[in-house]
């Protein structure tokens, strides 16, 4: 045995939670491009090594077809399987929406439950690398909307694991969505079969004055904005959805209930994102407690900048984040 | 050279597929026209025997996956005849407790994983259910059936592609009918033959007139052993033409008269039945056979009438494996 | 000259607003499948007649692959023309999202406004007619999320006409959704010339206690609604978005400015919906002016089902609208 | 047979276009490796002479639609070398104002319309194009590139198919370099050449050792002359090869070594700099015309450093033809 990490990076707590999971379960396939070891095992090396213990029969780079990538996931997991495919960026999962919403979303209430579809769309995004328009862009909105299909993505490495282990554990189709910016920052490992219950917020840090709300890597930019307020005194609760859809309102409302006041935070784009669901259901649910309305932040409503000085501007930052919980602490 | 000798019980079997598939056509064009069922209904007339001598060529525990015209492909594979009468009405009773309906028919022990109203979508799914079985080793077939339309859509492309670099044990069964929805062949179709498009993969492809039994049973049962020894998908292009348009209500008006009436001239079940005529069955145990088929049609109709509505709290299961909270309440 | 038509359906509106606008510009061509003359003129005739007019160039059926057909319709935008694009059901649009959202709604911003890609793409949905989960959904809320579309839809056939006008005339890309279940539902025509301009929702009656707000099929609705409680002395406004995004929060903030309670109804799933984007603008700008949260009504979150009491229990009411005002009303 | 007699001034002019892509990504990767520049970059290196043949076989108003690796493509095409570099660089000089940046150059003036990282899309928005020029009869010619990988997607099999039944005049030029990011060919790709692929199209189709200056400019010029007379598509297959992997860091530790050694034996610009020395062109001239490049290329590297950023407010311009308010004051 090797002596354990003292921190891991996202990247390799994806690594760790699909080796576990092909450990654990010989229906657990993994499907995407270049994602065998004769290929490099991905292009950020998270499936590195897999098919080399698994097998290249479970571990398979496939052609570039993210359409047959999902399918194949499908149609293997409609008869047991519990496919993992991976969507190199998210960007290019545009093309395979036909798959993941009108049948992996759909295959077991269409079929009144004969069937069901235990599938993980592992996919990759996030804006400030300079990946420009067509690399960068955060969908999980549109999923989110899509009845059938639970989406997750963590905070930090150790629930990055847990996360992941539990939606290819689970029953139903799930979209994990990992950070392009992040994929190498570390945090503490978890303890060994650790899971994150999907549909269960968790409150990242605890306050009083203020709910932050959000999911993903706004949590440590939150995170570090609380720390800063906490020297003025103003005690902010930083609440990390985990799950996006369906998310864990109890746990939001709670916090709101609590604190009176609350700012939502994601990168993707502001107009028509999931924040203005979770604002719109505390407003509904709590708006004889709320002191102050509750404020989104996201990024612009323009395409995502290639030159870092307007992708720089072009990304919600600390700063917005920051701006929010003042004007909301009135 | 395709051997395309095939004997007298294998024909009557593919017969009374045929006799099915006819009978239930005739039996849902006459309900939906007289206002008993009120669907979107696309008539598989005219492509009985493809569908028919085909699904012989399988095993109960193979998979198939098919399209909104499907019934042909679904009956002839065996799926229970009241369950999908059910369905089609909207009835707790149907294949999918009514929540699918006619273009999403579902009947796992009878092999049918998926039923889709996406032109092309079926095909990439069957790759999965073809890599399951080449997983297992379980030596399954996954029958996938589409349309020549479908055949232009990308699905088609990246399924075909994937299925033969990886081998699959999975039978691409397209359906040649000359349309897509109102659209001619040449119209839509740069390649000349479908089955030339197996080109593009390195897979094997054979057209075959799938209106002749012998001959379209011999290719599909090729194209099973095929599959079962390991030896990767085949391309099937079936020619064939439906009788009754798109969609139950369309006049058929871009299609040149003298091919619907050569088309109908040709029409498939009766072909057989005088085949079968012709070698040595007689009137009397083909009457029969069909007696107890329209008999049996009657009885699913009937049924699926009787049957009751869903309960509505079938709105807020299947959706996610557990059970959903009631939206409405939530917003009132 | 014909005697001008004492009614229209929506239809015939759309039909006659793609008939003006290739009269009167050449540059306007139509893409879709079956759309010719040869092939019926659309399924639902919607461009009968109009290839026998303006020539198989202008008016062409296609095959079946909508990643061609957008992607045509891109390219020929670049270079100067105005395209409308139908696809014929909006679940179809899953296998086209790639060219809708990253091609024709950034190459305007990536390639700095050296190009722009005016086409129009018309589509189709709406639940009610036993058409199942494949055939039914309405998706608007995704596109409203992408930055670089403009995305409209009528509540009656004289908007229909003008709305549709518009978006071919307009310098964007913009999808128009037109609904199934009210396409043979008629309305006055509207005058010769008439627009409806982008961008500006339209009070469909006025009143005092509550706002009602909306888009497209729901609309009828809330004036059925309407006119009932008025007979109980509740006066209801009813406020139609046209454009759904960018959506006119001017119009929408004075009405609810004015009356202090909103209703927002659509008939997509109401979680993560065009509603919440709305709902969540009121709270935050009018915050202290509510007098109660803002309702919002949708359908529910499941697939569409087929069975018809299923689906009638699945789709957004007129009960359902009534429910949420008296709500609101407390 | 095609012919593939080609003179000298052309043979000439092609390895100016050549020597510049040559040049041009020898700067760029010192500029990437010194830090000056932090871009992925795709390199070109390798595949120079297949877009040098092919766009030499062009007038300037024929359109091209390129990809992330497309550079070679577009300095061939006649993009002006400083807005290019400066959109690398993301500075408001550049062609795109520093908004698409590398991935997504258009220069309209040039007739680079589209450059997309998104594979296989560029093929359906190259028929727009065809189809304009095809209602403008205007003569124009659509060049659509795109790599051996991209030739699996669906985008790819639908924009074919539509090119051929619509006879558009679009080329659609596959630079098959044996590797979709690290996986190879035939792991991939279920046809032995993709150029038989255009059996599924009913169009022509070729392959051709896109390195041979003029054997691909042979078939460029005859895939050309049949656009622009009306005659429709041609899918051309160019042999050729990377050497930098697909993206700058790549090790190619998935090329087997004696591949790559062989390729760059026949790396195609000194090859086709020998020919020219064969075919009685001094290499005084040679000499003269690669140190005019040479310096042209440090200049407009020198301009896109010295170029300013751009203005904020580009944020809030070109999403719709109005500009935007700003968000977050909506928020705040
Ligand atoms: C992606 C997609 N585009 C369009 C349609 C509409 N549509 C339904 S069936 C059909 C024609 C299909 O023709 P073909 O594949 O030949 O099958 P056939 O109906 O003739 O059996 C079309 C265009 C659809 N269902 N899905
Ligand atoms: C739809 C889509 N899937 C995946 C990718 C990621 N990707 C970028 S380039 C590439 C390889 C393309 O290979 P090929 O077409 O051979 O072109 P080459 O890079 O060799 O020039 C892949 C998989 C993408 N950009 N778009
Ligand atoms: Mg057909
Ligand atoms: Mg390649």
């Amino acid at each position: 045995m090797n002596a354990p990490l003292k921190k891991i990076t996202f990247g390799q707590a994806f690594h760790m939670a699909m080796d576990e999971a092909m450990a654990a379960d010989e229906r657990v396939i993994l499907l995407g491009e270049d994602i065998a070891d004769g290929q490099g095992g991905g292009v950020y090396k998270t499936t590195l090594g897999l098919s080399a213990k698994y097998g290249d029969a479970r571990v398979r780079s496939t052609p570039i077809a993210e359409q047959a990538i999902v399918g194949a996931a499908i149609g293997a997991a409609l008869v047991g399987y519990r496919p993992v495919a991976e969507i190199m960026l998210m960007n290019f999962i545009t093309v395979a929406m036909d798959q993941i919403v009108n049948h992996a979303a759909k295959l077991r209430f269409m079929s009144g439950g004969q069937t069901s579809v235990p599938i993980t769309i592992r996919t990759i995004s996030g804006a400030g690398r300079g990946f420009g328009g067509q690399h960068s862009d955060m969908l999980e909105a549109w999923f989110a909307h899509v009845p059938g299909l639970k989406i997750a993505t963590a905070s930090n490495p150790a629930d990055a694991k847990g996360l992941l282990l539990s939606c290819i554990e689970d029953d139903n189709p799930c979209i994990f969505i990992e950070n392009t910016p992040t994929y190498r920052t570390s945090g503490p490992p978890p303890e060994p079969g650790y899971r994150v219950p999907l549909g269960k917020a968790a409150v990242q840090r605890e306050g009083r004055d203020i709910s932050v709300i959000g999911y993903g890597r706004p949590i440590a930019d939150a995170l570090a904005v609380a720390g800063k307020l906490a020297e003025e005194g103003i005690s902010v609760e930083v609440v990390d959805l985990r799950t996006i859809a369906p998310f864990d309102a109890e746990t939001v409302l709670n916090s709101v209930a609590k604190t009176g006041r609350a700012v939502i935070v994601h990168e993707a784009v502001k107009e028509f994102g999931v924040g203005a669901e979770i604002s719109s259901r505390i407003h509904e649910e709590l708006f004889r407690d709320l002191k102050a309305p509750v404020a989104r932040v996201g990024s612009r409503y323009a395409p995502v900048p290639f030159s870092p000085v307007l992708e720089k501007d072009w990304l919600y930052s600390q700063a917005d984040i920051e701006a929010a919980i003042r004007k909301t602490l009135g | 050279m395709t051997e395309t000798n095939v004997d007298k019980d294998l024909l009557l079997d593919i017969y009374r597929r045929a006799w099915l598939i006819h009978q239930a056509d005739a039996k849902f064009r006459a309900m939906i026209t007289t206002g008993q069922l009120q669907i979107l209904y696309y008539s598989p007339r005219g492509q009985e025997v493809v569908a028919a001598a085909m699904m012989a060529a399988l095993r109960p525990d193979d998979y198939l996956v098919t399209i909104y015209r499907g019934i042909h492909d679904q009956l002839a594979k065996g799926i229970p005849l009241k369950e999908l009468w059910a369905e089609f009405a909207g009835k707790a009773t149907g294949t999918c407790k009514g929540k699918g309906g006619p273009m999403h028919i579902t009947h796992p022990e009878t092999g049918v994983m998926v039923t889709t109203g996406i032109v092309g979508s079926g095909m990439p799914i069957a790759n999965g259910l073809g890599l399951a079985s080449q997983l297992n080793g379980d030596g399954r077939v996954t029958v996938c059936c589409f349309g020549d339309g479908a055949s232009n859509i990308g699905a088609f492309h990246e399924a075909l592609n994937m299925a033969s670099v990886w081998k699959l044990p999975v039978i691409f069964l397209c359906q040649n009918n000359l349309y897509g929805e109102h659209t001619p062949y040449a119209m839509s179709t740069g390649a000349e033959r479908i089955a030339d498009r197996s080109i593009s993969y390195g897979m094997k492809g054979v057209r075959v007139n799938g209106n002749d039994a012998a001959a379209m049973h011999a290719v599909a049962r090729e194209a099973v052993a095929r599959a079962r020894a390991g030896e990767g998908p085949t391309l099937i292009e079936a020619m064939t033409f439906r009788f009754n348009g798109h969609l139950l209500g369309d006049d058929s008006h871009y299609i040149p008269k003298a091919e619907m009436e050569a088309a109908k001239a040709a029409d498939p079940v009766p072909a057989l039945r005088r085949t079968l005529l012709e070698t040595q069955v007689s009137e009397a145990t083909l009457a029969a056979l069909e007696a107890e088929i329209t008999a049996q049609v009657a009885e699913a109709a009937q049924f699926a009438l009787d049957s009751p509505y869903p309960d509505l709290r079938e709105n807020r299961i299947d959706v996610l494996d557990v059970e959903m909270l009631d939206n409405r309440e939530i917003a009132a």
